[in-house]
């Protein structure tokens, strides 16, 4: 039989065959590879460059970053302020989840789609305060509806900027490169 | 053949793309995405990630520690000790530090609940039905056939149920606490009675002092408040304004406070009266000059033989009450829970009264009473407790509240509680959890957490300054939990009634607020304000009031020497022929089995974790041909338990001690069914103060022929050379 | 031939029956005996192989994926035991596996005649025991399947083993072993393939045909096999010595009493031999007993000399422990003396004396005579409990010496959880291969046999019978 | 890659952060047990891992006798921890680079993403501090909501041990730089030495020597480093006392 088989396949149907199957199991996995780049299911479409053109700034919604550790996602009281005293708020199919949300009472569950490992600590201040910009990590908002991150965050990522940082200066090398530094 | 062939290989090739689908998901972010709720409408102190400190009061003994929790994102997540607080200084116990395993204890009481007593599995109810049944209760029975039942801690609504009893004519709350019940507070109110004319809870400032004579008072552990007097102690020992002070203990087993001590004495029990008065007599004859009559009749001779202590170290002792300055003598546990704990209490007090150390530094004080409060209230004695319990067993209460405290697991069982609470027709618990006592009661309506909670603790010892501390909740509510307080606010108002206007208020807040106005005029505060508003702000930012200056009362110390101390020894019920040393867990205390945690810290003198063991002095196991972890059966007059041996170095041959905190038989997870209550051992025998005489007993042992293995933190080969070879 | 066998008086039939060096049979018959040992199989061979099957099963794969899951907390190590009885079994693998090389290295390099039937069946040994090894300390490890960052690869976290731990040393070494040993057990092995390539039908033929690399025996092939196989000769025995030192040093480099010994490098190789030396000669025993012809190729003769070497690394063994221990008590660190002394009278005293007699006191009193020790069974015997004595020596030295430490409020006992299951089944998956093997390809290098054969013969002088041999190589 | 000076493995200058604990004064309460547990995220074991040498304290309080009835004596408490060495034997002997020595932070860092479980380290720790996690410990609900956000919770496999509170550490640093000055002395400290009633441990900056921890060494003189002959550079220094 499997001599049968082996003969088979080396006429030029058989090595047709094998060629869809090959390329079918590469479909799959390039399917299911995409399948795990999805960007998450957000409660509201929100569009980050209509926000950032009206010229709100990061940290009017995301305060956090300049004192702490977290950006922080803003509170729907804080979104409603705004869109309470902007007529399509009411029409518009788009704001329909926050304006139930705010008026049922109930949280918006945003699901945060630049994160790093539970084993790293990483604090917003300190990169906001050694001046780096939100775009240098989370891309250019003003581009994007939904926030999707440019790059994964991962140690090389990290590294790579902290060691083009630290330049000569072996002291602030050795703390940026410190595994304490976010490993604790 | 080409088709079906290709087919079937195609097919499997597929399940292979889905299999590495599967894995390549399992990779990627998407792994990793979690939904996140941010506030509706963030506080403005907030920022995400941020911490927000809240200060409060510790409720796991009745001492009442400031802490300070760090909470984030509306979750306590630490316990830290309030720096401000007069009592703790920033410090914590344990116990404190465990009280978050409380708070998000897995096994708390969720909601309220209808129980047929004694089954696990209980209906659920609402609130509203809570509160109308405690109102029917209010009502339905005549005032005198209901009474509460509580803590030691929460003082608050202690003074809640107080005001509504004595204007409707209800019993009076009787509180209860087996750490109370241990430390004979009784005795030492009632010696200090009988010595200085008033009742008071006395402050012993052994960080004063130069040189520490302790009769049994294990202090550093869970006496009185453990933390302050370890502050203390850490004073006496390290003597920044004076050089390291000596420390000697007479106790029949070396408790961790024993072991700090540079002496340990283990006398015969029953005998620290003698060995007080002696020590006492010994050093005013070297003084020379008229002896006075409290120590008139007592030999010393006799004292020495009868404690097993020579006389040569009793005149030791005596010249350091000649020599040296700043000696303080203290009166304490086992030593006063003997059937003559009154007698060595007044003799222990006596003896300070020969180093005149009272109102001086390193001396014996009243502890000040906390503000608004007139004279130290102290806890139900045992015999007081004995009373309630007969009135419930002839029916004499119809409807018992039960709050912070479970008497079936702290009472001892010859009191029998239980077939007490058969005579009482309805039995309401107020229990965080579902503890032995909530478990035998009809309804269970669950308090918040202490750190759930409103409140104040006054401050009864252990704080040179008069302190009511403070309590906050740090969280809102994890559960479908209700303060007591406003539960049985609002029942009152659905009685109506005297019961309406018993309690006049809209919520427990407007009652603190009551109470803790008059504090408004008061001087000399840590802080003051112009409106109970700004007082209540206040109140709950620095976690209490206290007084700024030392507001310890000295004692007056008038006719301390010319009274009749009668030298009694003590009287021990049961034939056995071991005295029986029960004594409190250092970690555990009486209600600390619920916390993982607190099982899994090592006992200070033992390191024994999540169990109970028996101490026996080597030499005599030995003679019992006892090896450790022998499994023996302890008798005494009272009942009878199996506990695992522990062959402890430091105590006694003809003495055994057991701790108490475990042997729970609900009370959760972690707690039930784990290790036993040397409370089932205890008689009903009383000292004249009506304490417990809980160390006032003998026991015999049986051998039971099973094994079972502790778990020690030490090593039992290293510390003790079991299994090292012969030579060792 | 012919008038040699007229002229073969009595002493020469005696040396013939002893030597097979001197009992040679013609090249086919000999090829078709081994043929033929690999081909039969009784039904018995089935059931021990579907037994170890099962026992491999249960034991290596099913405990160990539970392992996984569960965490290290089913197996027994604590604290201070961190290490248990899988570091004893690599140590333990990694000595049988040096046997191997051993003999068939050290005793070729040297022209030892006799080594020549069971070279293969100790270079398999070697392999065997070396995928064991390698079993064991990965099962030792908490989160195995990070395994790969011992190995040092490019990675965008920049992050390199640290070539500072014995430990990395160690998997390097070990590495280089396995494959250094599988390559100088397939050089001697090609022309025995080619051999049985050309003996052989059907799915074996493709098999060997495969493995053979199609060589035909020219002369160039053979110079050119008898070059690399000198080079390797050479070249693995500082390795094999290497990989075992540097195994010592997992131990000798760490602060601890008992452990931090100078004397470690040479005495765990010897060690290693010990056991290993032991091993062989049961394999050899059960080989002789079990397998077709192979009383032929497998003498009394052959046991005679390697239990020879067994006395003497026997005796150097006991020379290196003395050596070892007298220095640690002469050093007379309290926490060595303390730990010495556990190992006599502590709980675990037993082990420290039945490894003396085990490794000593047995060896020293069966190998001396001739008689016993050209005795398989007796061998046998004395193999067996050289290696109980040394894996008892591995495990005096890793759990028990790991329960004294310089902190005695940690000290404590260990006692083996799942690796026990995990243990056998090593052992269990080791005799599967060498099983397999046996059927797959030829346990005695015919080639080199015959060589052997050919190489040497009968002289007469005066009356005098003496066996010459002549140089091939 | 990470060049050596770098990630270095050991210091040979003396630390940054040191403690000095006074067996005098400790009283062996467990406070500071309880107070690292809560903090640092520790799981709980149960009896019987517990009782088998595998329970999870960073901190444990060694305690042990000396003569005999009725002559016997309780030594001082020793609080065993971390002794945060500036020259680690755990640290070399990590084929992974799991525990290294922080040059910012003079600290033996231990590194639980990239540790692999071979558990040399522990072997070779001569202080026996290091808590291996034997299993995944199970934490109940709701008891999680008590993890301390600002520590990594460990799961099986993975070594770990006392950290100085280094989370603290940064914390106050970062507080510190956000305010543009250096961290005050005392203005934070780790858990046990903040739990501890008696103020037998004290935590600080022993290359400051105006800081309490040194003054503190000084005042008391003669303070023991365990082990010191073995040339670990302990930066927790004991006093005996009595």
């Amino acid at each position: 039989m499997i001599k049968r088989l082996i003969d088979w396949l080396k006429q030029p149907l058989g090595l047709i065959a094998v060629g869809i199957a090959l390329l079918a199991v590469f479909s799959f996995a390039a399917y299911g590879i995409s399948l795990t780049q999805q960007p998450p299911e957000q409660p509201v479409q929100f569009p980050h460059q209509t926000h950032v053109a009206f010229g709100i700034q990061c940290l009017y919604c995301h305060p956090g970053a300049a004192k702490g550790p977290a950006a922080g996602i803003p509170s729907q009281a804080k979104c409603w302020a705004c869109h309470n005293q902007i007529a399509k708020t009411e029409t518009s199919l788009l704001l329909a989840p926050l304006k139930q949300a705010v008026l049922s009472g109930q949280p918006l569950e945003w699901v945060p789609v630049a994160q790093v490992p539970d084993f790293v600590q990483f604090n917003h201040r300190a990169h906001v305060a050694a001046g780096q910009n939100c775009e240098n990590c989370h891309g250019d908002m003003s581009k994007v509806t939904i926030a999707e991150n440019p790059q994964v965050f991962n140690m090389g990522f990290c590294l790579d900027c902290h060691k083009q940082v630290a330049g000569d200066d072996h002291e602030k090398l050795v703390k940026l490169v410190d595994c304490g530094t976010c490993h604790y | 053949m080409t088709d079906k062939f290709s087919r079937r290989d195609f097919l499997k090739l597929a399940g292979v793309g889905t299999a590495t689908t599967a894995i390549l998901t399992g990779c990627g972010p998407a792994s990793r995405y979690v939904k996140r709720e941010p506030y509706m409408l963030m506080p403005e102190y907030t920022y995400n990630g941020q911490s927000t400190y809240y200060a409060t009061t510790c409720r796991e003994c009745a001492a009442g520690c400031g802490l300070v929790v760090r909470t984030s994102q509306g979750r306590a997540i630490k316990t830290e000790g309030n720096a401000n607080h007069p009592l703790n200084l920033g410090k914590t116990c344990a116990r404190g530090q465990a009280t978050l395993h409380g708070l998000y204890n897995p096994d708390r009481v969720t909601d309220p609940l209808q129980r047929k007593r004694g089954n696990v599995s209980a209906a659920k109810m609402d609130w509203d039905a809570a509160i109308q049944t405690v109102a029917d209760a209010f009502k339905q029975y005549k005032p005198n056939e209901a009474a509460f039942l509580m803590g030691t801690s929460s003082d608050h609504l202690f003074d809640l149920v107080t005001d509504l009893c004595s204007r409707t004519g209800l019993n009076l709350p009787v509180r209860f606490g087996a750490l109370s019940m241990f430390e004979s507070r009784a005795t030492l109110a009632k010696a200090a009675e009988n010595l200085f004319g008033e009742a008071g809870l006395p402050f012993f400032d052994v960080g004063g002092a130069q040189v520490v004579f302790s009769f049994g008072a294990n202090f550093l552990e869970t006496w009185l408040s453990p933390v302050s007097y370890t502050r203390g102690f850490a004073g006496l020992r390290e003597g920044q304004t004076k050089k390291r002070g000596s420390f000697i203990q007479f106790e029949s087993r070396m408790s961790s406070t024993a072991g700090k001590a540079d002496e340990w004495i283990p006398l015969q029990p029953g005998s620290e009266a003698l060995v007080a008065l002696a020590i006492g007599r010994l050093a005013l004859e070297m003084r020379g000059g008229p002896l006075p009559r409290a120590f008139a009749d007592i030999d010393p001779r006799t004292a020495a033989a009868r404690s097993g202590i020579e006389l040569e170290t009793l005149e030791r002792y005596a010249e350091m009450f000649v020599n040296s300055t700043g000696v303080l003598a203290i009166p304490g546990g086992a030593a006063l829970g003997q059937t003559n704990g009154l007698a060595v209490a007044e003799a222990v007090l006596t003896l300070n009264a020969v180093a005149d150390n009272f109102g001086k530094q390193g001396g014996v004080f009243f502890s000040p009473t906390a503000p608004g409060q007139e004279k130290y209230q102290r806890s139900a004695s045992v015999k007081e407790m004995q009373d309630l319990v007969q009135k419930m067993t002839d029916g004499e209460i119809k409807v018992l509240f039960v709050h912070g405290v479970n008497p079936l697991f702290e009472l001892p069982a010859s009191l029998e509680f239980k077939k007490a609470l058969d005579g009482v027709e309805q039995v309401i618990s107020f229990s965080t959890f579902p503890d032995e006592t909530a478990l035998e009661s009809d309804f269970v309506f669950p308090d918040h957490h202490g750190l759930e909670s409103w409140g104040y603790q006054r401050v009864s010892t252990g704080s040179n300054q008069s302190a009511l501390s403070g309590s906050q909740p740090v969280v809102s509510p994890f559960y479908n939990t209700r303060s007591t307080a406003d539960v049985l606010i609002a029942a009152a108002q659905l009685a109506g009634g005297d019961f309406a206007k018993a309690l006049p208020f809209k919520d427990e807040v407007e009652f603190l607020q009551e109470k803790v106005a008059p504090l408004l005029n008061e001087v000399d505060g840590y802080f003051s304000a112009p409106d109970i508003n700004t007082f209540m702000a206040s109140f709950q930012q620095y976690g209490g009031w206290w007084k700024n200056s030392d507001s310890r009362v000295i004692p007056n110390t008038a006719d301390v020497f010319n009274r009749n101390l009668k030298a009694a020894e003590a009287e021990f019920a049961g034939e056995g022929e071991f005295f029986f040393m029960p004594f409190v867990s250092p970690t555990l205390a009486e209600a600390g089995a619920n916390k993982p945690w607190l099982q899994e810290l090592p006992d200070p003198t033992t390191t024994v974790m999540w169990n109970t063991w028996v101490e026996i002095n080597p030499e005599t196991a030995h003679e019992l041909g006892l090896e450790d972890d022998d499994v023996v059966k302890i008798i005494s007059e009272a009942g009878e338990l199996e506990v695992p041996v522990y062959r402890y170095p430091a105590i006694r041959p003809d003495t055994i001690a057991i701790p108490f905190g475990q042997g729970h038989t609900a009370y959760g997870r972690y707690a039930e069914q784990r290790g036993v209550n040397p409370a089932d051992l205890l008689g009903r025998h009383f000292n004249e103060a009506g304490d417990l005489a809980f160390a006032g007993m003998k026991v015999r042992i049986e051998k039971t022929g099973k094994k079972q293995p502790l778990s020690r933190l030490e090593s039992i080969m290293g510390v003790y050379g079991v299994g090292l070879g012969e030579e060792h | 031939m012919a008038d040699h066998k007229n002229h073969a008086g009595h002493a020469e039939e005696h040396f013939r029956e002893k030597h097979l060096m001197l009992d040679p049979l013609p090249r086919g018959q000999m090829n078709d005996m081994v043929m033929e040992s690999m081909h039969t199989t009784s039904w018995k061979f089935w059931v021990v192989f579907a037994i170890l099957s099962a026992i491999v099963g249960y034991g290596l794969f099913y405990s160990w994926g539970t392992m996984i899951a569960e965490g290290l907390g089913i197996a027994g190590v604590n604290r201070p035991s961190y290490w248990g009885i899988f570091l004893v079994n690599t140590v333990f693998w990694i000595g049988i596996s040096h046997a191997g090389t051993f003999i068939s290295a050290i005793l070729r390099v040297f022209k030892a005649e006799f080594r020549r039937p069971f070279t293969r069946a100790a270079e398999l040994m070697t392999t065997f025991g070396l995928v064991q090894a390698g079993f064991s300390v990965f099962m030792h490890m908490g989160r195995v399947w990070l395994a790969y960052w011992l190995m040092p690869y490019a990675n965008q976290r920049m992050l390199w083993p640290n070539l500072h731990s014995p430990l990395t040393w160690d998997l390097l070494a070990i590495t280089t072993y396995l494959l250094s040993s599988t390559m100088y057990l397939f050089l001697p092995l090609i022309p025995d393939l080619a051999m049985a390539r050309d003996r052989s039908t059907g799915w074996r033929k493709t098999f060997y045909k495969t493995l053979a690399l199609g060589f035909r025996g020219t002369e160039g092939e053979w110079a050119h096999l008898r070059n690399a196989m000198n080079i390797f000769a050479f070249a693995i025995i500082p390795v094999m010595f290497s990989v075992h030192t540097i195994v010592s040093w997992d131990f000798a480099a760490a602060t601890r009493p008992g452990w931090n010994s100078s004397i470690f490098g040479p005495y765990f190789v010897v060690g290693a031999l010990h056991s290993g030396m032991g091993a062989v000669i049961m394999v050899l025993a059960v080989v002789r007993a079990t397998m077709k012809h192979m009383k032929y190729f497998i003498r009394p003769e052959h046991f005679d000399a390697i239990a020879k070497l067994m006395l003497i690394i026997s005796m150097a063994w006991a020379y290196f422990f003395f050596n070892d221990y007298m220095v640690q008590w002469y050093g007379g660190d309290k926490w060595t003396h303390q730990l010495l002394h556990f190992h006599e009278a502590g709980p675990l005293g037993w082990m420290w004396f039945a490894m003396l007699i085990f490794n000593i006191a047995i060896p020293w009193a069966v190998l001396w005579n001739q008689k016993w020790r050209s005795t398989p069974w007796i061998v046998f015997i004395v193999g067996f409990f050289i290696n109980i004595g040394m894996w008892f020596e591995r495990y005096i030295i890793v759990p028990i010496s790991l329960s004294i430490n310089r902190m005695p409020f940690t000290w404590r006992m260990y006692e083996p959880g799942v690796e026990i299951p995990l243990g056998i089944g090593t052992l269990a998956f080791f005799i599967l291969l060498y099983m397999g093997a046996s059927k797959l390809i030829p346990l005695i290098p015919v080639w080199e046999v015959e060589e052997g054969q050919m190489a040497h013969e009968l002289k007469k002088f005066g009356r005098e019978t003496v066996v010459s041999v002549s140089e091939l190589e | 890659m990470i060049r050596p000076e770098e990630i270095k493995m050991s210091a040979d200058e003396s630390g940054k952060w040191g403690m000095v604990i006074d067996q005098d004064i400790c009283t062996g309460c467990q406070a500071c047990v309880a107070a690292c547990a809560m903090e640092n995220n520790i799981s709980f074991v149960g009896e019987k891992d517990s009782g088998y040498g595998r329970s999870m304290h960073w901190i444990r309080i060694e305690r042990f006798w000396e003569g005999e009835y009725p002559e016997v004596k309780m030594t001082p408490n020793q609080p065993m921890l971390c002794q945060q060495c500036g020259s680690a034997t755990c640290e070399p002997v990590c084929p992974a680079f799991a525990t290294v020595h922080s040059q910012a932070e003079q600290l033996n860092l231990q590194v639980y993403n990239r540790c692999v479980g071979t558990r040399y380290c522990a072997n070779n720790c001569p202080y026996q501090v290091r808590s291996f996690n034997w299993r995944d410990y199970e934490r109940p609900e709701p008891l999680s909501n008590q993890l301390n956000p600002d520590v990594t919770v460990r799961r099986r496999g993975v070594m770990e041990k006392c950290t100085f509170c280094i989370q603290r550490i940064h914390k106050a640093q970062d507080k510190a730089k956000s305010e543009g000055r250096e961290v005050l002395d005392g203005e934070f400290t780790t858990a046990c030495a903040q739990a501890c009633p008696a103020n037998a441990i004290t935590f600080g900056r022993v290359d400051d020597p105006e800081s309490l921890v040194s003054q503190l060494a000084k005042k008391r003189g003669h303070g023991i480093k365990h082990l010191e002959e073995l040339g670990t550079l302990p930066n927790v220094t004991y006093f005996k006392g009595g």
